[in-house]
């Protein structure tokens, strides 16, 4: 079933990934078991000449353990879902790593602008640079988007990376990511933002470290 | 025949809970309404935490219309409370005199909102005029609206009252009773929410 | 539906919800911090609330039905409060 | 008792058909309006299937649609399925029609005010159907309608098509509202004499538990609602961030109504299942009073989920986890009445008429839409999967079973009480058989495409490069979804040629103990010959101390029956 999942090249998409499996192979087996049952039953107890129903309430306790048992299974499955779950969750979104590349990306309908801080790293000042729909940045280092919006909600969606997040006006919202292997991947906007939502697609693209310290010669030593 | 027609006429006497039927069915709508107006104060509540200068903009309400007002309508919720207790007793004089006077409290109400409102438009404070001023008439406007809705509602049962045609269903003074109180107690919170959170500045 | 039928003393009531706004609108001109006027404010208009729930609305006389059709729905739209105050009241 | 009354009444054809106070007409105009909203979504749904599989190429019967027309398309199909399909057939026309006859009463509680109501949302389909035709075409912003986006008509270019959508939108609240304190009202006052709490049918208690969903949760939306059109119309900034307003309150409200709302339409499917699966095992539903107990739990439970919608949303991030909780618990009640339904087979004498393979078709169904429920209630994994086809498909796998499947159950099982006539089985069978397996070929290729990373509500995914290769999925959910809205057509002419030609069924004919069938087929006016009386709860199916398989709620007790020992006699 995940041989459908894009290829991933982050830090902590394995983790999301590892993730799905899990739920993947929890509900699998209820699914499994459940169905069987289910078959198991239409076929064993079809209706029959001279074969009548067991009269079965399932209201005193004892009957109705046969249902509150798997119940409690069912609970305390969710349970480890959501305590791995959390610990995931903090990584992504929570806990944000010491960067090493700060990045603004501003949605618009309907495209991002990417906004590099230059040299001196801070936005607003004479050395930045704005470019369309592309992002370079180099492999194996700390990424921090923040994101803001021009106009409507739209989604900075990574796909590869495993990393999605909304860009809303009137925020600055901070994401980031690792990716860990160079290469040109696509940053759809996943969010409906108006008639050019389909399309609205920008590349991140991943650069070897030796390649990136070029990319930033070029741009920044014309300036 | 006679079932029928009790049919028809929608009134069932039954009640397996012993709550009467009519009420039952207006508390629902109360319940409903209570979320409406609670998330809507809810979102002026956050709103107005989540950004600054909304004090200085509450303080070009005025507090003595305000409370005027107020009082105005405190005032109508006894004048009904005591239409209901008329119509209890089976009073086809008190109902009257009292929904009447309830009614001209409703209406001084909205006279008086009106003014004020034509006062603020007046002075520039639109609903565009900031996020203040937008709730601030979302909030009173639809208020404004459930009181309209209920000066409506207590003029028909004056005038059936005065028909005569009241005799046998006063419980209907007590429904009306119930929503009035109700659109009372929203501008009970209403008040202090618009007119009176801004006694030293700041939020 | 014939039975006989409290009704509490509405007038007096009354003058209690009369003396709270004023008193709140007093609150106001008090030298006191915002918070604690605040306080004292909001806390008077429950009281008014609950003064005419109880009373003009005779709850304190309903079925335990009514009453918590009056009371669950406070409940939820505060569920909703507390999720809206980190996120519009803080951001 | 004595004789029936004669509903002696000489009305007029307005009074009857359009005009009517009658609790089971009103049914019949929600279903009748359900019905034809069905058609326009699913026509709308065709559309969209085709613009994915061969983007901007000419659709067979419509011409070009294009990414604007797409965005519109959307929008309507999701507003009409979830509000003008799913709602009027499972609430408006099941729970109009069976609450009143399952308590045993002769109309609702406020048989006016239902009125009212069926007209109510009729006008609010009228203003829908208007929004299509306005300048610039109907709403566009999704059927959520996420502000900025649905704030200011120059982002979408829509301008009185998302007025008036709101517009709708506020009546059909205001229907439902009516509809709904009629239902409560009802069930709480109505019952016969004996049909205590719990021996109502479990799906009267489902239609309850939806009411007070709705009821207790549409409020902050009417609100919101009414500062999204003052935003558009008057030009106030509640949602816009340039004037000091923040769209994510606007999310809050929605989802706050929008969550419960799923509830409010699965609920009442769910309670078809539950009438019908233990019927046509013969045997009681087995844990009635858990799966009560775990329907109000839901209940609850639903009230604090909502943001699970929001994982992404720029919500504050330690949010997410406590929602990310309570959503995953709120699967344990959905679980229990899962594990019921299967236990009430166990040990059953089971016949496989149609409504029941609907039934079975709506458990198979739910079972995979809740299994992949848990994928996105995990905030983690929300993260890749949000915004996919993998949610479409989860929720289509959730409400498709309810607003669909159990729709036919119930359609299939009640018609004869509806209409006084059975309906046919051979294109019963035929239709439940096409709609099962089309169903989920078109649906399983979503879970794929979504894995695979394919964003909603977009209109043409060959502009993605890492969407290029999943594409024949597309094309393979496409051609399924053509076959499968061909393969109503079956019911489409059994409900017509049933109406007419179709076996004039008797009181019961299906030997069931619930009230509703000791009524005439179709029921008059008052329903009932006289009020029942109410002996035991609805599903006495197989009880030791009765020779039949069945035993009806209002059938008095037999001397004999008071010294067995069966808890059907203590009445």
């Amino acid at each position: 079933m995940f041989r459908w999942l894009p290829e991933m090249v982050s830090t902590y998409g394995g983790e999301i990934d590892s993730m799905m499996y899990l739920i993947y192979y929890i509900v699998g087996a209820w699914f499994l078991l459940t169905y069987g049952a289910i078959a198991l039953f239409l076929i064993l107890y079809r209706r029959r000449e001279g074969r009548r129903a067991t009269y079965i309430e399932g209201n005193s306790l004892r009957e109705a353990a046969w249902i509150l048992v798997p119940c409690l299974v069912v609970l305390a499955l969710d349970l480890w879902i959501d305590f791995r779950g959390g610990e995931v969750w903090a990584k992504v979104k929570r806990q944000m790593p010491p960067s090493d590349l700060r990045v603004q990306v501003t949605a618009k309908q309907f495209n991002w602008e990417m906004l590099y801080p230059g040299p001196d790293g801070q936005f607003g000042t004479g050395d930045d640079l704005q470019l369309e729909n592309e992002l370079h940045v180099p492999v194996n280092k700390v990424v921090r988007v923040v994101l803001k919006s021009k106009d409507v909600i739209h989604s900075f969606f990574l796909p590869h990376l495993r990393l999605k997040q909304d860009a809303v006006p009137g925020r600055a919202i901070e994401a980031w990511f690792e990716a860990t292997k160079p290469g040109r991947y696509e940053i759809p906007c996943a969010e409906l933002c108006g008639f050019g939502h389909s399309g609205m697609n920008g590349w991140l693209i991943v650069h070897p470290a030796d390649e990136y310290e070029k990319w930033v010669k070029e741009h920044w030593s014309a300036s | 025949m006679a079932e029928t027609h009790v049919m028809a006429t929608g009134v069932e006497i039954r009640t397996a809970t012993g709550i009467p039927t009519g009420k039952m069915g207006l508390w629902w709508f109360l319940a409903s309404e209570i979320v409406l107006f609670g998330g809507l104060i809810g979102a002026y509540i956050m709103s107005r935490l989540g950004s600054g200068g909304w004090s200085e903009m509450a303080a070009h309400l005025s507090v003595p219309i305000g409370t005027i007002n107020t009082f105005v309508l405190l005032t109508s919720s006894l004048t009904m409370v005591l239409a209901f207790a008329a119509a209890d007793k089976g009073d086809q004089k008190g109902i009257r005199t009292w929904l009447l006077l309830t009614v001209l409290l409703g209406l001084a109400f909205l006279i008086i909102k009106g003014f004020e409102w034509g006062s603020e438009i007046g002075a520039g404070f639109t609903p565009m005029a900031g996020s203040f001023w937008s709730f601030y008439y979302t909030m009173t406007g639809l208020h404004a609206l459930h009181v309209l809705a209920g000066v409506v509602i207590n003029l028909l049962l004056f005038l059936s009252a005065l028909m005569g045609l009241l005799r046998g269903r006063e419980h209907r003074v007590e429904l009306a009773g119930l929503y009035w109180h109700f659109v009372d107690i929203v501008w009970i919170f209403l008040f202090p929410l618009l007119y009176l959170s801004w006694p030293k500045g700041g939020l | 539906m014939a039975r006989e039928r409290v009704h509490p003393n509405y007038v007096a009531v009354w003058l209690w919800l009369v003396g709270l706004l004023i008193a709140s609108v007093g609150v106001t001109t008090l030298p006191i911090s915002t918070g604690v006027a605040l306080f004292l404010i909001f806390a008077m208009a429950v009281v008014k609330a609950v003064l005419v729930a109880l009373n003009y609305m005779h709850l304190k006389f309903e079925h335990l039905l009514i009453c918590a059709m009056a009371i669950v729905p406070l409940v939820i739209f505060f569920i909703l409060w507390i999720v809206l105050y980190p996120d519009i009241a803080l951001h | 008792m004595s004789a029936r009354v004669e509903v002696e009444e000489r009305v007029s054809f307005f009074r009857t058909y359009v005009f009517s106070i009658d609790h089971k007409m009103i049914a019949k105009q929600y279903l009748a309006i359900g019905l034809f909203w069905a058609i326009v979504g699913g026509l709308l749904a065709y559309l969209m299937r085709w613009q994915l599989a061969y983007p901007d190429t000419e659709a067979p019967g419509w011409g070009f649609i294009g990414p604007e027309f797409y965005n519109m398309v959307v929008t309507m199909h999701g507003t009409i399925m979830v509000f003008f399909v799913a709602m009027p057939i499972l609430l408006g026309a099941f729970g109009n029609f069976l609450i009143p006859l399952m308590v045993g009463a002769r109309d609702m509680a406020f048989p006016r005010l239902n009125m009212l109501s069926v007209w109510t949302f009729a006008l609010s389909s009228l203003v829908l159907l208007i929004s299509f035709f306005v300048p610039g075409g109907a709403a566009s912003a999704g059927w959520t309608g996420y502000p900025p986006l649905s704030a200011k008509p120059i982002y979408t270019g829509v301008n009185w098509g998302l007025n008036l959508w709101i517009l709708a939108l506020a009546l059909e609240f205001t229907s439902f509202l009516m509809g709904g304190i009629n239902f409560l009202t009802t069930t709480a006052n109505l019952r016969a004499p004996g049909m205590s709490m719990f021996r109502l049918p479990l799906l009267v208690w489902m239609q309850i538990t939806a009411a007070v969903l709705f009821m207790l949760s549409v409020g902050p939306l009417i609100a919101g609602a009414v500062m999204l059109l003052l935003d558009r119309v008057v030009g106030t900034s509640f949602y816009l961030p340039e004037g000091g307003g923040d769209p994510l309150l606007w999310q809050h409200l929605f989802w706050f109504f929008g969550h419960p709302e799923v509830y409010v339409i699965l609920l009442p499917g769910l309670g078809i299942m539950l009438e019908i699966l233990p019927f046509f095992s013969r045997k009681p539903i087995f844990g009635y009073r858990p799966i009560i107990y775990s329907t109000i739990a839901a209940g609850i439970l639903s009230f604090v989920v909502w943001a699970h919608h929001q994982f992404l949303s720029g919500m504050d991030p330690r949010l997410a986890m406590p929602f990310s909780l309570t959503t995953i618990i709120i699967s344990v009640p959905f679980a229990l009445m899962v594990f019921a339904m299967i236990a009430t087979l166990w040990g059953g004498s089971i016949s496989f008429p149609t409504p029941m393979l609907f039934a079975l078709g709506t458990l198979a169904v739910f079972l995979i839409g809740g299994l992949t429920g848990i994928f996105n209630g995990s905030a983690p994994v929300d993260i890749y999967i949000h915004d996919t086809y993998f949610v479409v498909s989860h929720f289509h796998y959730t409400l498709f079973s309810a607003a669909l499947f159990a729709t036919f159950a119930g359609l299939y099982f009640w018609f004869p009480k509806m209409f006084g006539r059975m309906m046919n089985e051979t294109l019963g069978k035929l239709h439940f058989w096409l709609t099962f397996f089309l169903f989920n070929a078109v649906f399983i290729p979503m879970f794929l495409l979504g894995l695979g990373g394919m964003m909603r509500r977009i209109a043409n995914p060959m502009q993605y490069d890492f969407l290029q290769p999943l594409q024949p999925l597309n094309v393979f959910a496409t051609i399924a979804s053509i076959l499968l809205l061909l393969g109503q057509i079956p019911f489409v002419i059994n409900f017509f040629w049933s109406l007419v030609k179709g076996k004039v069924a008797e009181r019961n004919p299906w030997q069931a103990n619930t009230l509703e069938w000791s009524a005439p087929s179709p029921p008059p006016h008052g329903n009932f010959d006289t009020v029942p009386i109410v002996y035991r709860g609805p599903y006495e199916y197989s009880h030791p101390s009765v020779p039949e398989d069945w035993l009806p709620q209002d059938r008095p007790t037999m001397p004999t029956l008071r010294q067995s020992s069966g808890q059907a006699a203590a009445v």
